[in-house]
């Protein structure tokens, strides 16, 4: 699974892409949030309010619920800031 | 119809032209340019960087696109957005409809402004005097855009 | 603040870059461009030509942008209008309004419109086929412009 | 007086623009025109329909009651159709 990360995000994590293979109990884009945080201080300082964090899978806005899988592109954004 | 993301700047004279020319059923366009303003707050921006998510982002313009076409009668549109570093006075964005009729073409137009500020995966940076700073989301591009949710 | 009534053509990118150059507490601009269609009803048109009053064309102009800078806070404002013989596809009207952010941008253009659509001493003679037609007024354009009547 | 004609009320009234010296009982706009609709069937026909007809009194917009006097500029015209 790719995981991508933006803008402050992605200086929080200290990455702008990783390759990640989640534990087998991690089915949904909630489920992997949680497992993230568990990785580290950057991760749990990153993802620490949800309401501040977008995710897309594959390309397209989803919500916690969505499910998630092995060769998914996963990203994890602030709420969008352009035009 | 026309998405473009690019680092180089654009023509407004030269989009609109090529995307008009030839086409004698269109009455009026609506444009929409964004300018990179000089000051955010108190502070003086030196430069801004918009960083975007390749591949998403025009999904999501042409998705923009394809409902702004489905709910005005439009004989062509256009969206093109910067990204990488610009300057104040630099153009960011520009939008256009076009319709036989103004009143589509205004509106389509300001649709596609209002929900591409709250789902194109842009983000900007400014940098000011006080270091680098990412600007913070909008609730007034929320509630612009919540206006144009079908009932 | 530009109000011009000419024969000639009018060039988008150039008069937008004149209206907004320097000037970095604009944000966005929001531009219409109006054309000739080809078709009136069920006619071809072949030319179309705009009189108007000389004089009192101008002041309808500048009264119609005073208005618009009266109700939203815009750093520029432009109206082109031009006269005499046109083609379907040419350029007839230009409105535009800067402004700090796009929602004024975006009324102050549609308030523009709207009242030179009723307000300006224009006409327009349409050549067909069948001859030459001058073109009604619109109810429509009347309920557009009544829409900002204040209460 | 200058009365100015435009549109299809100059293609009608078979002038562009004349000097006039109204009687003296011709005080406001309403008054000249019912005084124009006397001086021939092209005026008659041309104001014929007041829904149609717009007046400006030295270049502004104004009602029928309107004063007019000597030296005025006068233009009746149709409902506008720029933009």
């Amino acid at each position: 699974m790719k995981v991508l990360y933006f803008s402050w995000l992605r200086e929080k994590v200290g990455t702008a892409e990783e390759d990640l293979s989640p534990p087998e109990d991690v089915g949904t884009a909630g489920q992997l949030i949680a497992w993230l945080r568990t990785r580290g201080d950057n991760y749990a300082d990153a993802l620490a309010d949800m309401a501040t964090v977008r995710i897309a899978v594959n390309q397209e806005y989803v919500q916690l619920d969505h499910p998630v899988k092995a060769g998914d592109e996963v990203a994890l954004f602030p709420p969008v800031t352009g035009g | 119809m026309v998405v473009r993301v690019q680092e180089e700047d654009f023509d407004i004279g030269t989009e609109l032209s090529s995307l008009t020319t030839g086409k004698h059923g269109i009455g009026g366009v609506c444009l929409f340019v964004g300018l990179v303003r000089e000051m955010a707050g108190d502070e003086t921006i030196s430069s801004m960087t918009l960083e975007h998510y390749p591949g998403m982002t025009e999904k999501e313009l042409i998705r923009i696109e394809d409902e702004a076409r489905s709910r005005w009668n439009l004989e062509e549109t256009l969206i093109i957005h910067r990204c990488g570093k610009l300057a104040p006075g630099d153009q960011i964005v520009m939008v256009a409809a076009c319709s036989a009729h103004r009143g589509n073409a205004f509106e389509a137009a300001r649709f596609l402004m209002d929900f591409l500020k709250t789902k194109a995966p842009f983000w900007k940076l400014e940098d000011t005097g006080k270091g680098s700073q990412w600007v913070d989301a909008r609730d007034s591009d929320d509630t612009a855009a919540a206006r144009w949710e079908k009932g």
